[in-house]
């Protein structure tokens, strides 16, 4: 039961409540750092040691942290963390770090992991709350990284840096431009609705035939 | 180093937080569905802003220099209870102010724009009256951004878009094709 | 400004449509023949549906009272032929609903003359006998809204009435009854217009029509007897201009403030027929039996101008003109631009019917509608600076209240929108059905 | 849900909240002040290296450099440049003798700001190489400034007074000239003038040739942050 | 007698209409674009056919793709399509590949008309969305001018690249009149000027015949005169102001007009009905933001033209603009709204 209950956990975040997809959380990292499949990445896993430890400490101390003050607790926490983070890739790969720039500290802003504290770790078991975490990071690196293929692959003709097309492919420039972010998630987006709609479709079809069958 | 005007402009235009920088976006993509709201978040917005580049200037200038490791943690603290004490100021001083902009102030104090903005103008070391152009140009920007947006979505309410398509992906290509057209800012004072 | 717009004798906005006139404007006006079945609508009028005096079987003289007022803003009903009462109940209307109405057989045999026994003595009438009369006369509004008369002549206390506006504009294509009427009755009008303007105590008389009418404007200058202050005034030829707000702005240079009416700005608007249906029964006892319709259009064979006794079914007027051509699909009651489509050739002729045209398929509104793109050719014809562009795409949008905020209480349905719409969009449906939607929503706390 | 229930029973006294915040302020602060004691090294040494490469780059030859600002009419060696203040690196060969300033300059381009660095010799007043330290210019274009070779080997002898121009791409005839990149004119024309503003801005205050400052301490060269 | 009863329609008045309608007014802007195209053709020969049948073909294609199978093609019958793809195309380099042209025509019909619910419910003008999409994916081969073709059959090797491939060969940028004042500081004669025999997009180098399909337009009631009147004065009073400053630096009024896209903007693209304000006071706000816009991209941007991107962003303005410009109603106060 607890088992199969903390698999749920995991698996809504991937699809169902995807964060970004169905959600509509952490739009600005997502969007500012995915113009490379590499960069997407980079951010994915920051972001995952960010939420999977506040998610874990904030868990773990729920019925420590009074009531009052416990966003600004998170907050704290979540600021050490990514703070963490901050000093640990600007010491191991500065490259990494130059590219993703400012948006590294940017993680504490973002809706998503506070969202997951507020709504999740602060009421739910240590082990739920990190695989909720977890299901909820999978699920955003999952659209991170769609969004930085689609927009390197357009964008440069490569993914990770490795031509795909040969020399004189040419490189749609605008997909790594700001304008190519926005597109391209509203065209994503686009096919996530597109995808639900179909679905619903479907089962309705199913209904009615088990009804006709009935 | 960088010249006021041209500051001022490549915050406003050329570099819009929003358009962009990608900056505050679960603002400007969920509020964004009224004008009025949109408008008044957007003054909020500025204001917090002011209020931050000051903030940071002080901070950088006597704390973090001692104690760099601290910077983000002084910026989310200081900017909260800063805001939260000029809130109360407003709420005292005039009602009206508050009731026009003040309910937003919580809503905005720790979105990425206002952190943003702290850490740009730090990264580029500006000074105080840099800092507060930026602050001033960044903040209009996206009262620009956000009121564009929402009166742009108040019209395709009239105009029968399909249903696959309202909500989030139409706002997302509004913005798209906004921040296609802000393009033609580039460059602007920085030729000149 | 002001001054300037006066000498322009004419209103902003407006539009232009081909005025179709020539087929009747030369026609002088006949009786038709009476014919046997009658029936008169016990609400023909806006407001309360009078109330019949007569049973069934009763024999009735012609301008005989059939029915009376059924409060103030109502009028009386009188017989427009001498013969019996077929049936007090209901009967087809314009619409093609069932409406309470009077049946009436004429009399093949009777000398149809109306019994002038008794003409009224006006100038001895207080105010209120004389609006009594009035409403007693059975007299509305011919000018298409058959608005009970009366009641614009009753002011409250402190509007001061100052001028007596006779419109002869006649700005709807193709009709031409108030024109023959002008024409041939111009002693008649001005008698009728002394009566109004004495009662009301207005200072002068305006009449006020189109250019392209100059052998009226002509004939009534003519006549008019020294001493009586009787301004005739040529207007720039343009729909509407005989909307009341438009003329009053065309020939005062005023604007009658949203939700008033002419009264607030001490003018009382009268159409002529209205005018000369008044000198009718204060001069000659004949209250209103009958009316001047202009029935044309293509898909009549012999257009004309006609006298109708009220309640002859359109059909005995179509058949006196010829029938109908074939191909002939549409019959409007009223003007092309405002009239009524009538769902049967049963349907009598009413108070307000200032003409019936017959149109074929082609000639209607069967256009293949494109979106709306915007091209802001509804705004610029509105004569009332409304945005019939937003208000359409509102209404469709099922934003009834946010209409409200474009002022769409203040569309009289002119139609000069959907004239100008090049997407051949229903507007003024749209517009209506908003209003109606509006209403009602209103009914229950009202 | 019933910890739910409990935590919102009892109203904890302020000064269990102080304590707590109080509490986690500092089990975070000592956090973080450990992981930055601990890649605090690393991270300095990078930049150091970054910066030492970047010199070394755009003026050849060099072996040593040291980090110098103006301060009381001079230039002086610092090991550590204060914050914000202008500073530019000296590069000595192998036997420690000058070779030129390694100059750190930045400007408006066609998206934003483009920082650069740039060897300069002030003996023949050669500009000796260029290389872009930060720039957003687009992709394809703008980033030609430094994607692009045939540009920047342009900087490898280039003189600099009375002051460099850029010219339309395939006209360079004098030595002061460059020639711009077709399709990226502004970023190309930005560069120049960074370098030209840069160049007059130091002109004063750069000691005559020959006398520039010695090289100190061989070895470690001030790990000055890069600009 | 002798016709039996008729059954009666019941359509609502008003039962007379104008002459023009939707389709007529786009056929009518299509020929007025004739002499312009011609021109183009005449002067970029071969390469400007292909470009502008692959732009046209790409919106065509674009708009019954996505129509609903119930309506498909009939919403190709009014016109707008078609006259898209030929805007579009009219405001490209004559040397771009093919297949670029093509995926602007039908970006610029998905991006910009399709996705809004079609005709008359976009809120960007089609035409120009599709070519700042180019131009920003494609910048180097959108900035690249082709000089006037040797003669008709004259045609740029570019045209036939591969679909999702360079364009070989990269020619002379900048040969614009703009490019060259903004870059080398060089003047066009005003007659080339006028008459077209110079660099640029293959609709938008003759003015004069710009001009005259402008005046066929407004002698067909087709466009509202305000539009074009008020950027046109606009930008010649901008520049005429810059002028007393510096008069090496600036460009004169009349270079300012007939350069670049602004006749070719000003007349048959700001006039987009459907994404230019409806009320008259809008529509002269509308036309001065535009040129208030593309003199400050032009003289004070990086980018050498600016009349796509002034239209564009009055576009994203003109909901505000028509909202807080509703004309004042009959017997009211004058008031917003
Ligand atoms: C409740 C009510 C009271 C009216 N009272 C007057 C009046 O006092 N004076 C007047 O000139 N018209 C009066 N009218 C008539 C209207 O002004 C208008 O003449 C009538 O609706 C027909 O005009 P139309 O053909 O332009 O619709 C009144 C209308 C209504 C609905
Ligand atoms: C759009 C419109 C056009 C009108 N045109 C005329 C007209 O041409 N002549 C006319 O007598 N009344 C016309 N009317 C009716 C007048 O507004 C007004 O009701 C009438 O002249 C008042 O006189 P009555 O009550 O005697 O009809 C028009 C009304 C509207 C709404
Ligand atoms: C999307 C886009 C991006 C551009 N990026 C740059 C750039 O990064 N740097 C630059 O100098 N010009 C850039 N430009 C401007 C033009 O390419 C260039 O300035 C113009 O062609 C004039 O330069 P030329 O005379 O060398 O052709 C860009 C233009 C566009 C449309
Ligand atoms: C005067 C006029 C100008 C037009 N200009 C454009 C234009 O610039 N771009 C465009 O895509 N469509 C234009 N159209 C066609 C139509 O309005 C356009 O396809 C709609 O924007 C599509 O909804 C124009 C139509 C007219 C009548
Ligand atoms: S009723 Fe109709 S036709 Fe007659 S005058 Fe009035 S508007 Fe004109
Ligand atoms: S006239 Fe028709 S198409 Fe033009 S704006 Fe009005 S409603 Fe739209
Ligand atoms: S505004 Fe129109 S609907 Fe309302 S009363 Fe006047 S005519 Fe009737
Ligand atoms: S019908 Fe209404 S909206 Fe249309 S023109 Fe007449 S008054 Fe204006
Ligand atoms: S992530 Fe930027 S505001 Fe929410």
């Amino acid at each position: 039961m607890k088992k199969n209950q903390s698999r749920e956990e995991f698996l809504k975040g991937i699809w169902r409540d995807n964060p970004v997809f169905a959600q509509v959380l952490g739009m600005c990292p997502m969007l500012a750092v995915t113009n490379s499949a590499i960069n997407a990445i980079a951010m994915g896993a920051a972001s995952m040691f960010v939420l999977v430890g506040s998610s874990f400490l904030v868990s773990t101390f729920r019925n420590i942290i009074p009531k009052q003050v416990r966003i600004s607790c998170f907050i704290i926490i979540i600021a050490t963390f990514v703070t963490i983070v901050d000093y640990t890739l600007l010491a191991l790969v500065p490259k990494v770090h130059k590219e993703l720039g400012a948006f590294i500290p940017l993680i504490v802003a973002n809706c998503l992991i506070l969202g997951r504290q507020e709504a999740f770790a602060s009421r739910y078991p240590t082990k739920l709350a990190v695989m909720d975490a977890l299901g909820m990071v999978v699920g955003f690196l999952v659209a991170l990284f769609s969004l930085g293929a689609v927009r390197e692959i357009l964008g440069d003709g490569a993914l990770f840096g490795v031509k795909l097309f040969g020399d004189n492919f040419e490189p749609w420039i605008i997909m790594i431009l700001p304008p190519g972010g926005f597109l391209t998630l509203g065209v994503i987006l686009l096919f996530f609705n597109w995808f639900k709609y179909k679905k619903d479709e479907f089962l309705e079809d199913v209904a009615a035939a088990e009804r006709s069958g009935r | 180093m960088d010249n006021l005007l041209w500051i001022f402009i490549s915050a406003l235009l050329v570099n819009n937080f929003v358009l962009a920088y990608f900056l505050g976006l679960c603002p400007f993509l969920g509020v964004s569905n009224s004008l009025e709201t949109s408008f008044r978040l957007g003054l909020a917005t500025t204001f917090v802003m002011l209020v931050t580049a000051v903030c940071a200037w002080v901070l950088n200038t006597y704390i973090l220099i001692h104690a760099p490791y601290l910077r983000l943690i002084c910026f989310i603290v200081v900017i909260a209870s800063t805001v939260q004490f000029i809130e109360m100021l407003i709420k005292k001083l005039s009602p009206a102010l508050f009731r026009a902009m003040g309910i937003f102030l919580p809503l905005i104090t720790t979105n990425c724009a206002i952190l943003g903005l702290a850490i740009f103008a730090t990264n580029r070391g500006y000074g105080f009256w840099e800092g507060v152009v930026y602050a001033l140009g960044a903040g209009i920007g996206f009262t620009l951004a956000l009121t564009l947006l929402a009166g742009l979505r108040e019209e395709s309410e009239l105009s029968d878009v399909p249903a696959l398509i309202k909500g989030t992906a139409m706002n997302l290509i509004i913005a798209g094709v906004l921040s296609m057209a802000f393009m033609g800012f580039a460059g602007l004072f920085s030729s000149t | 400004m002001k001054r300037f717009l006066r000498l322009r004798r004419s209103f902003e906005h407006g539009v232009h449509p081909a005025h179709h006139k020539e087929q009747t404007e030369d026609l002088p006006i006949q009786r038709v023949p009476f014919g046997r079945h009658y029936v008169m609508p016990l609400g023909q009028h806006i407001g309360v549906p009078c109330k019949p005096v007569v049973e069934d079987g009763e024999a009735v003289r012609r301008g005989q009272l059939i029915a009376e007022p059924g409060g103030f803003v109502s009028t009386a009903l009188h017989s427009p032929v001498t013969g019996r009462v077929t049936k007090v109940g209901d009967f087809r209307g314009v619409d093609g609903r069932f409406a309470p109405a009077i049946g009436i057989e004429a009399d093949a045999f009777a000398t149809q003359e109306v019994d002038a026994s008794a003409v009224p003595d006006w100038r001895g009438m207080s105010l209120d006998e004389f609006i009594r009369a009035v409403q007693m006369a059975g007299i509305v509004g011919m000018g298409g809204a058959a608005f009970p008369s009366h009641v614009k002549l009753s002011v409250p206390e402190g509007t001061k009435i100052r001028h007596l506006l006779v419109n002869g504009a006649e700005c709807e294509p193709f009709l031409t009854n108030d024109h023959r009427l002008m024409l041939e009755r111009p002693e008649a009008l001005l008698e009728g217009a002394e009566i109004m303007r004495q009662k009301l105590g207005a200072e002068e008389t305006v009449i006020g029509i189109e250019a392209n009418k100059p052998d009226a404007i002509k004939a009534i200058r003519r006549h008019i007897p020294d001493g009586q202050p009787v301004r005739v005034v040529s207007l720039k030829v343009k729909y509407p201009q005989g909307a009341e707000k438009m003329m009053i702005r065309s020939v005062f240079g005023v604007e009658v403030p949203a939700g008033q009416l002419p009264r607030d700005v001490g003018v009382n608007v009268n159409n002529v027929g209205t005018i000369v249906a008044i000198a009718d029964y204060f001069l000659r006892g004949m209250p209103l039996i009958e009316r001047i319709v202009t029935v044309a259009g293509p898909g009549v064979t012999y257009p004309a101008n006609l006298v109708v006794p009220l309640g002859t079914p359109v059909r005995d007027v179509v058949r006196f003109c010829g029938g109908l051509k074939p191909g002939s699909r549409e019959i409007v009651m009223g003007g092309p631009m405002m009239g009524r489509p009538i769902a049967s050739l049963d349907v009598p002729v009413l108070k307000g019917c200032s003409g019936i045209l017959v149109f074929a398929e082609a000639d209607t509104s069967k256009r293949k509608e494109y979106p709306c793109i915007r091209c802001g050719r509804c705004l610029e014809a509105c004569p009332y600076f409304l945005n019939p562009s937003r208000l359409a795409r509102l209404s469709r949008a099922r934003m009834y209240d946010e209409m409200k905020a474009y002022h769409v209480q203040d569309c009289v349905e002119c139609g000069c929108c959907t004239f100008a719409c090049p997407s051949n969009i229903p507007i003024v449906q749209l517009i209506r059905t908003a209003k109606d939607d509006l209403a009602h929503r209103k009914e229950p706390d009202a | 849900m019933n910890d739910e229930a409990r935590k919102t029973a009892t109203t904890p006294s302020s000064m269990r909240l102080v304590l707590t915040l109080a509490i986690a302020g500092l089990i975070s602060g000592v956090a973080i002040i450990g992981i930055y004691e601990s890649t605090l090294p690393t991270i300095t040494a990078n930049k150091a290296r970054e910066l030492r490469a970047a010199v070394f780059k755009v003026l050849p030859g060099v072996t040593e450099m040291q980090a110098l600002v103006y301060r009381g009419g001079q230039l002086v060696v610092v090991p550590e440049p204060a914050k914000d203040e202008p500073v530019v690196y000296g590069g000595y060969d192998d036997d420690g003798s000058f070779v030129g300033y390694a100059m750190p300059g930045a400007g408006p381009g066609f998206q934003d700001t483009i920082a650069i660095l740039y060897g300069y010799r002030p003996a023949e007043k050669l500009v000796v190489g260029m290389e872009v330290l930060e720039s957003r210019e687009t992709p394809g274009l703008g980033d030609k400034i430094y994607k692009d070779m045939d540009f920047v080997d342009e900087f490898h002898a280039l003189t600099i007074e009375p002051e460099i121009v850029a010219v339309k791409k395939g006209t360079k005839t004098a030595d002061n000239q460059v020639d711009a990149i077709t399709g990226a004119t502004i970023s190309a024309k930005a560069i120049v003038r960074i370098i030209n503003e840069t160049h007059a801005a130091w002109a004063g205050q750069l000691p005559p040739p020959g006398s520039e400052p010695e090289l100190e301490v061989p070895g470690e060269g001030g790990g000055g942050a890069a600009p | 007698m002798k016709n039996k009863e008729p059954r009666l329609l019941l359509f609502h008045a008003p039962l007379l209409r104008q002459a023009m309608t939707t389709p007529k007014a786009m056929r009518d802007v299509i020929v007025a674009l004739l002499p312009a195209t011609g021109a183009g053709i005449w002067f970029f020969g071969v390469s400007a056919i292909l470009v502008l049948g692959a732009s046209i073909l790409g919106a065509v294609a674009a708009e019954w793709v996505f129509a609903p199978r119930a309506t498909r093609g009939t919403s190709l019958l009014d016109g707008s399509g078609l006259l898209t793809g030929l805007l579009l195309g009219l405001t490209l380099p004559p040397g771009l590949p093919m297949w670029m042209a093509f995926l602007g025509g039908f970006a610029g019909i998905c991006l910009g008309k399709v996705i809004w619910g079609g005709l008359g419910h976009n809120l960007f003008n089609p035409a120009l969305l599709g070519r700042a999409f180019l131009l920003a994916t494609f910048p180097i081969a959108m900035t690249t001018w082709a000089p006037v073709a040797p003669g008709v059959f004259g045609m740029q090797a570019g045209n036939l690249a591969l679909p999702f491939m360079q364009a070989g060969v990269d020619g002379v940028s900048g040969a614009t009149p703009l490019g060259l004042f903004k870059f080398e500081q060089e003047v066009t004669p005003l007659w080339n000027l006028a008459w077209g025999r110079i660099g640029g997009s293959i609709g938008e180098t003759s003015g004069l015949l710009l001009l005259l399909g402008g005046v066929y337009l407004w002698i067909r009631r087709d466009l509202d005169w305000r539009m074009p009147v008020s950027i046109l004065l606009t930008v010649a009073l901008f520049s005429a102001v810059l002028l007393l400053f510096d008069a090496e630096r600036f460009p004169t009024p009349l270079f300012s007009i007939f350069s670049g896209g602004l006749l070719l903007g000003a007349i048959y693209m700001a006039t987009d009905p459907v994404t230019s304000p409806v009320t008259p006071k809008g529509t002269w706000i509308f036309g001065i933001g535009v040129g208030v816009l593309v003199m400050l991209i032009r003289v004070f941007g990086g980018l050498p033209e600016g009349v796509m991107y002034a239209i564009l962003l009055m576009n994203a303005a003109t909901p505000l603009i028509d909202r807080y410009t509703q004309p004042r109603v009959f017997g009211r106060e004058a008031k917003s709204r």
